[in-house]
């Protein structure tokens, strides 16, 4: 029994099948990529485990309790936290700051009226976001304004904010995608760092073989919104079904 | 600089002292020695002159304040002395107000209560205003005569036509020169049963605030004592420009009079749209369709342009009346602005003048002296005839004009003709009237 | 029956002059993404050059007629205008009381160049500020505009009548079988209705067929892409800026004889005209159209007395109700594209 | 100080100073002076200040922070001064328990229309509040004149049903507003020479509340609450997907800017016991939105500039009129005197809209933060010309101040 069962999860738009009949297990503490080429229903797939999407049948299960109709806050509260393709932080405030946030809502909940604390008085929560900061190299960085840096270190940013909230699922939408390959490479060695400091549960999806191949345990293979094949990443290099829709298309 | 003093400019000069207030006012206090609120202790003495620069009515005060200057300088000997030389009363001699050079402020109500209010209060608090005049609206009448009530200061209405000015909302320190709906009711019903006949059915379009209802309401009552009948009143939103679909159901209705009761703006749309509708070019019940607006003013008149033609209404004054006041006023007006006033104007002159002349009766500007000798004053020779300040309400009774769109005006100013002049018996009321009833004036407060 | 056609009549109407404004709105918003307050204002510059080019008809020079007098006594000045007296009254005439469909041609060259400055001299700025920025910048535009016009005109309303041939009113009612004076309807509304439809067909085909409207249509989907293409789209975009502001001007030009113009007659229509956008949809210019023909009728129905009787004051209030019911149930307005602006 | 760090400490210690010398300092000028007529330091004007200094205050929180742009606060503002007013006609001339209500009764009203308004975001937002507000104030000038007495507003009358006090006074007219027994409208004058001064019970009244407010919303400024409506305006995605429901804090702003408004009118209404309904109209919505940008969205002190800025003109350029210009000129040769009033009279009194609406393009255009922005330039020059060498260090973010 994985930390994240989908089974038998369809979703229509309009005429076109966007999933039919996903079931996907993700085994606790495992890195699991699915993959697939564009269209494959991979974003259709991650905005149904993140409670954007609702679909038409299936169920979608956390840690034994459904995700299904919940909003995505409340699914974060469950212990999801998500890394979008186009790094998403609060580019109006201090690098800090947005290291504090995630802190705050895990400690406070989805709502509290703090109104009168100060927040650089909270010390626990400002020391908490500084030795992340220094975990991730960014301590010296942390009175920027976040929307001046560059686009590596806002996922570096984005990455730590996630984990600020001590999540046990976290998904990653396309991490490295338009990056530099020095910036790819720089976050495939947080991210392996991270899998093996910590107890996570990482989902990735993503395009660039580099990085499945670097990063993942298992691998989902997706196609016209069904999962063709599911196997270590040795094995799906090799798989011929693979090859022909995936692979090969990408050769 | 120019050495003579008599130019224009040279009067404005020296009445200009105006705006660096005077000496130590006394303000909203008991703690000052002051016998009254802003006592004048200089050589001089401020009036208010509060009137719209700004919105709709903004062309309105100023023509009120053009008829401000022109009392000032009148007050302070300057010009021909105006009304001062027709005037029933005697005692202002040119030499200022007791001896007291006149010096005034300027103010913007924006025709809104509380700028009105606003800009009031600044003139009382920080220029040392004795006296505040002035406004187009009742809304703003009622509300700055409250405050001046409260500060204790005389307030001259300037345009207001509501009943409740007077009549719920009256004030001890506030007076009003101007008519009210009820007279125009009343002055208007015998020259439209002489014109229309007492066989006519109304219809209504009604301002939906209050001055429009007390209108609507002063005139279905005089109508209906004719013997017509009122088909049906509705009311219209302040905000509308456009009233067609007001209009349009008129003719439907099987009414041959349609009575508008709007002012400025709104009576220019709904009078010009009633008129595109062809309304005017109808004939229902076998009679001609007819207009009717109860309240008009030439500024109203000159905004709506053609379509005022032959439509009938009621004014305070108008210029075109041959009596010496009259006559005297639109030389002195016309001579130093180039136009006729407008009654507006009228009403504003007549009002500065009828404050200055109760301060030197009374001998004092404390209000309650002045308001003692405004009340149950008779005087003429201010154009509208003899006139009574009632000291019941501060209501000034006086005949009312029934007037007309010209049919061949010579300038844009003459635009209307005098129908019939309605003597004031027979627009005078008990000041109980319902339509007045509820009010209180209060006892006077001299502010300190 | 014969009252609810008269009503989608006078809907119809009050819908064309919603919907000419809010066209222009939604075309600068969907094109240049600015919130523009200053377009009421270009709508009330519009009638003046009505009033403008009636007053410049009616340039006189004066007579005295020693027979009559003016209000002094001193003997009456005749006022007699040069157009008369140089094309004989009947010419001369006829002229001046066609101004206002003649200021259609005047104003359409003026609308456009006072389209151009106000993009090129201020707008272009604020393209990359943000919306709050553009509200306060145009704003502060709409009042300096509206407060010359105040300090040459005056703040009354300003008389600008139709021609004679186009006054008086059509007996819809006759025609449809109904008895006579159930259906009336003056002969200048459907002429403004008809200008209305004209403009706005114009304004679509011109969208639709030229290769210029393709361009633009790219751009309001896509800027950047259009962008990329080498196609100066931003030439483009002044040209759309001053097409919106000759479409205010002309809903304004012809405006003039239904409502005396003022100089405050854009504000009352601003907030209406950007109510009427959103409820269309931000950027849809189908949708301001529709929504200005809704809204109208709306507005319309709701001061029928019938419908008064049931919901006092319904007409006060009907057209922000009906915003906030399609807000809440339709974020993206009638026909608003999804995404923009949806957030 | 205040448990505020030392930066805002000095912020809020010279805002206090400069509202306690009010008097002094906006009175620069001897009464019989020419330039008497820019003195702004009487109890209507200073009351004024401060209390659209709280309106725009309490609309920043919302708009500053959140970055949803209302435009019907003047509902809330309305509905405040509704409520104080019909306190003191029902229950006592004590300000404190209408005060009470408006900011209640306001949160209410804020409650009800957030609650539904903040379904949208963006111009959507502004559109709906727009509505609401629109809709009040038609209401209130036509349908519902029992309740607020329409287009004259909301005044006390003699007959009045005062539970706790009297109808009216021993000599007949209306009692005043007070602070258990402290008359709002008590005014002690000091003359100083040719400078007079004036000291009014209201104005400090407002001023104390003002100040309150200001600290309160430094407070919100700098608190992680705070820090979430920031949050909110910045990525609202984000936001959700940091489990925290953006829903909530945009209510909780708008509700308290909300509060705040109605701290306003109920002020204003204590000031002066009247409530027009043009107070709610959506041009006074605009006007607070134009002092809070015009002063500086997002910043503490912005607003209060702005509020200041604004009224000043409405009441001290609208006062200037022809004569006195006449008087300011008059000393210079006739044929320049008349060019010179020539070419100043459209941009003053009845033109003072004029020069209002050209000071609001030139601020945006050149000062894209506002007045405050205005004083950071002012400053950093002065800075520079002291401290060449220094480096500048303004790639670090600098905090709302």
């Amino acid at each position: 029994m994985g930390i994240l069962e989908v089974k038998n999860v369809n979703k229509r738009f309009g005429g076109l099948q966007a999933l039919g009949d996903v079931n996907l297990s993700v085994a606790e503490n495992s890195c699991h990529a699915i993959i697939g080429p564009n269209g494959a229903g991979k974003s259709t797939l991650l905005n149904v485990l993140v409670g954007k999407l609702i679909p038409d049948t299936g169920s979608v299960m956390f840690d034994g309790q459904s995700v299904l109709g919940r909003k995505p806050y409340e699914i974060n509260q469950m212990g999801i936290s998500r890394v979008f393709q186009t790094p998403e932080i609060f580019g109006d405030l201090s690098v800090l700051e947005n290291m504090m946030i995630p802190i705050f809502a895990k400690r406070d909940g989805s709502f509290r009226m703090h109104a009168i604390e100060r927040s650089d008085q909270e010390k626990e929560v400002v020391e908490k976001a500084e030795s992340l900061l220094e975990d991730l190299n960014m301590v010296d960085k942390r009175h920027f304004h976040s929307a001046s840096m560059s686009r590596g270190d806002k996922r570096r940013l984005e990455i730590g904010m996630c984990l600020a909230q001590s999540p046990r699922l976290l998904l990653l939408d396309e991490p490295t995608a338009g990056m530099a390959r020095a910036d790819t490479n720089n976050t495939i060695d947080l991210l392996k760092q991270i899998k093996d400091e910590r107890d996570i549960t990482i989902a990735i999806i993503e395009h660039d073989m580099h990085v499945v191949f670097s990063l993942a345990e298992r691998i989902t293979v997706l196609a016209q919104g069904t999962p063709l094949v599911e196997d270590t990443p040795e094995k799906i290099k090799g798989h011929p079904k693979v090859r022909e829709a995936y692979l090969g298309e990408a050769a | 600089m120019s050495k003579s003093n008599l130019t224009r400019r040279g009067l404005l000069k020296t009445s200009a002292v105006a705006g660096a207030g005077v000496a130590l006012p006394t303000i909203f206090t008991a703690s000052s020695a002051a016998a009254y609120m802003n006592e004048p202790t200089g050589s001089s003495v401020t009036l208010g002159f509060n009137v719209p620069q700004s919105g709709p009515y903004a062309d309105e005060g100023a023509d009120e304040l053009r008829a401000y200057e022109l009392a000032v300088e009148h007050l302070n000997g300057g010009g021909d002395g105006g009304l001062m030389n027709t005037f029933s009363s005697k005692e202002l001699d040119g030499n200022g107000i007791l001896g007291k050079k006149v010096e005034f402020v300027t103010g913007d109500t924006q025709t809104k209560s509380d700028a009105a209010r606003a800009s009031a209060r600044s003139m009382i608090e920080k220029d040392g205003a004795i006296m505040i005049t002035g406004g187009s609206s009742s809304g703003v009448a009622v509300a700055v005569q409250d405050l001046c009530q409260s500060a204790g200061v005389i307030f001259m209405a300037g345009l207001t036509h509501s009943n409740d000015t007077t009549g719920k909302d009256k004030k001890a320190n506030g007076f009003r020169h101007f008519f009210n709906a009820y007279m125009s009711g009343a002055a208007l019903a015998p020259v439209l049963q002489s014109l229309y006949g007492s066989d006519r059915k109304a219809y209504h379009l009604t301002a939906d605030y209050t001055w429009g209802w007390t209108q609507e309401e002063s005139i279905v009552a005089a109508t209906e004592a004719l013997g017509w009948e009122t088909v049906n009143t509705v009311l219209t939103p302040l905000a509308a420009t456009d009233f067609s679909s007001y209009i349009a159901p008129v003719m439907n209705s099987g009414a041959d009079v349609l009575v508008l009761n709007h002012y400025g703006g709104n009576m220019v749309n709904s009078l010009t749209n009633a008129v595109q509708f062809g309304l005017r070019e109808k004939e229902v019940n076998g009679k001609n369709f007819e207009i009717v607006v109860p309240l008009y003013s030439r500024l109203m008149a000159r905004g709506a342009g053609e379509n005022v033609k032959g439509i009938l209404g009621s004014t305070n004054w108008h210029w075109s009346l041959q009596d010496e006041g009259s006559k005297q006023f639109v030389k002195s007006f016309g001579e130093k602005y180039g136009f006729p006033p407008s009654q507006a104007a009228q009403t504003c002159y007549a009002q500065t003048l009828l404050y200055a002349d109760a301060c030197q009766r009374a001998g004092t500007f404390n209000p309650c002296g002045v308001a003692e000798a405004l009340e149950d004053f008779e005087f003429d020779g201010l154009g509208n005839g003899p006139t009574l300040y009632r000291a019941a309400d501060h209501q000034c009774f006086k005949d009312v004009l029934v007037v007309r769109g010209k049919e061949n005006p010579t300038s844009e100013f003459d635009l209307l003709e005098v129908v019939e002049v309605t003597p004031a018996a027979q627009v005078t009321y008990e000041p109980d009237h319902p339509m007045f009833a509820g009010g209180n004036l209060g006892s006077c407060n001299p502010g300190s | 029956m014969d009252a609810i056609i008269l009503q989608i009549l006078n809907g119809l109407d009050k819908g064309s002059a919603y919907a000419l404004i809010a066209l222009g709105l939604t075309l600068i918003f969907g094109t240049l993404g600015v919130v523009n307050f200053a377009h009421g204002a270009l709508f009330m510059i519009g009638a003046f050059c009505a009033v403008t080019l009636s007053r410049i008809l009616n340039l006189s020079f004066e007579i005295v007629d020693e027979s009559r007098t003016d209000f002094l006594g001193n003997p009456l000045k005749f006022k007699t205008t040069y157009i008369e007296t140089w094309l004989g009254p009947e010419m001369g005439g006829t002229i001046i009381e066609w101004a206002v469909p003649l200021a259609i041609l005047f104003s359409i060259p003026i609308m456009i160049a006072i389209g151009f400055i106000m993009e090129r001299g201020l707008i272009k700025h604020f393209y990359k500020r943000p919306h709050a920025d553009q509200i306060l910048v145009t704003f502060g535009l709409a009042i300096v505009l509206q407060e010359i016009i105040k300090y040459f005109y005056g703040a009354n309303p300003i008389p600008t009548p139709a021609p004679s041939a186009l006054t008086g009113s059509l007996d819809f009612g006759e025609l449809l079988g109904f008895q006579a004076n159930a259906v009336i309807y003056p002969y200048w509304r459907l002429v403004y209705f008809v200008f209305a439809a004209l403009i706005i067909g114009g304004v679509f085909a011109f969208l639709q067929f030229t290769t210029f409207g393709m361009v633009v249509r790219a751009g309001m989907a896509d800027r950047e892409t259009v962008g990329l293409l080498g196609i100066n789209i931003d030439r483009r975009f002044t040209i759309m800026f001053g097409i919106a502001a000759a479409v205010a001007g002309l809903a304004g030009v012809m405006y003039a004889p239904i409502n005396s113009p003022n100089y405050h007659m854009g504000m009352d229509f601003l907030v209406l005209s950007f109510v009427v956008v959103v409820v269309g949809g931000m950027g849809s210019l189908p949708g301001a159209v529709l929504a200005g023909f809704l809204l109208g009728i709306l507005e319309s129905f709701a001061s029928m007395n019938e419908v008064k009787s049931i919901f006092p004051g319904i007409d006060q209030i009907v057209i922000y109700l009906v915003a906030i019911i399609i807000l809440l149930t339709r974020p993206r307005g009638l026909m608003g594209r999804k995404g923009v602006m949806e957030d | 100080m205040f448990g505020l760090d030392k930066k805002d400490t000095s912020l809020l210690i010279i805002v206090a100073a400069l509202t306690m010398l009010a008097p002094f300092l906006l009175n620069p000028f001897p009464a019989e002076s020419a330039m008497a007529q820019f003195n702004a330091g009487y109890p209507d004007l200073m009351q004024r200040f401060v209390i659209f200094g709280i309106f725009a205050i309490g609309f920043n929180i919302l708009f500053g922070l959140t970055g949803y742009l209302s435009f019907g606060h003047a509902a809330f503002l309305g509905v405040g001064s509704y409520s104080a007013v019909w306190m003191f006609k029902l229950l006592s001339m004590n300000v404190v328990p209408a005060i009470l209500l408006s900011v209640v009764v306001a949160g209410v009203f804020a409650l009800l229309i957030g609650f539904v308004s903040l379904r949208r975001s963006g111009i959507y937002f502004s559109i709906l509040t727009l509505a609401f507000a629109q809709m009040s104030f038609n209401l209130a000038y036509s349908v519902l004149t029992p309740i607020t007495n329409g287009e004259t507003g909301l005044q006390l009358t003699l007959n009045d049903p005062r539970v706790l006090g009297v109808s009216s006074t021993a000599d007949g007219s209306i009692p005043v507003t007070n602070l258990f027994g402290a008359e709002m409208r008590a005014t002690y004058e000091l003359a100083l020479g040719p400078w007079n001064f004036q000291f009014n019970t209201g104005y400090y009244l407002s001023a104390i509340l003002m100040l309150l407010s200001f600290y309160l919303a430094i407070r919100i400024f700098r608190s992680p609450f705070g820090m979430m409506l920031r949050a909110v305006k910045s990525n609202q995605t984000r936001m959700n997907y940091t489990g925290l429901n953006s829903r909530p804090y945009a209510l909780a702003a708008f509700v308290i800017s909300g509060m705040y408004a109605g701290l306003a009118g109920g002020l204003m209404a204590s000031m002066d016991p009247l409530a027009g309904a043009e107070r709610m109209q959506w041009t006074a919505s605009g006007e607070v939105v134009l002092m809070t940008i015009l002063g500086g969205a997002g910043t503490l002190i912005g607003p209060v500039l702005g509020a200041g800025f604004i009224k000043y003109f409405e009441n001290i350029f609208s006062k200037i009129n022809e004569s006195i210009l006449h008087k300011w000129f008059a000393f210079m040769p006739d044929g320049l005197e008349d060019t010179l009033i020539a070419l100043v009279y459209p941009f003053i009194g009845k033109g003072w809209h004029l020069t209002l609406g050209i000071l609001f393009m030139l601020v945006v255009i050149f000062l894209p933060g506002g007045l405050v922005e205005g004083g950071q330039r002012i400053g950093r020059l002065f800075r520079r010309k002291k401290s060449d060498e220094k480096s500048d260090k303004s790639s670090q973010s600098t905090p709302a101040e």
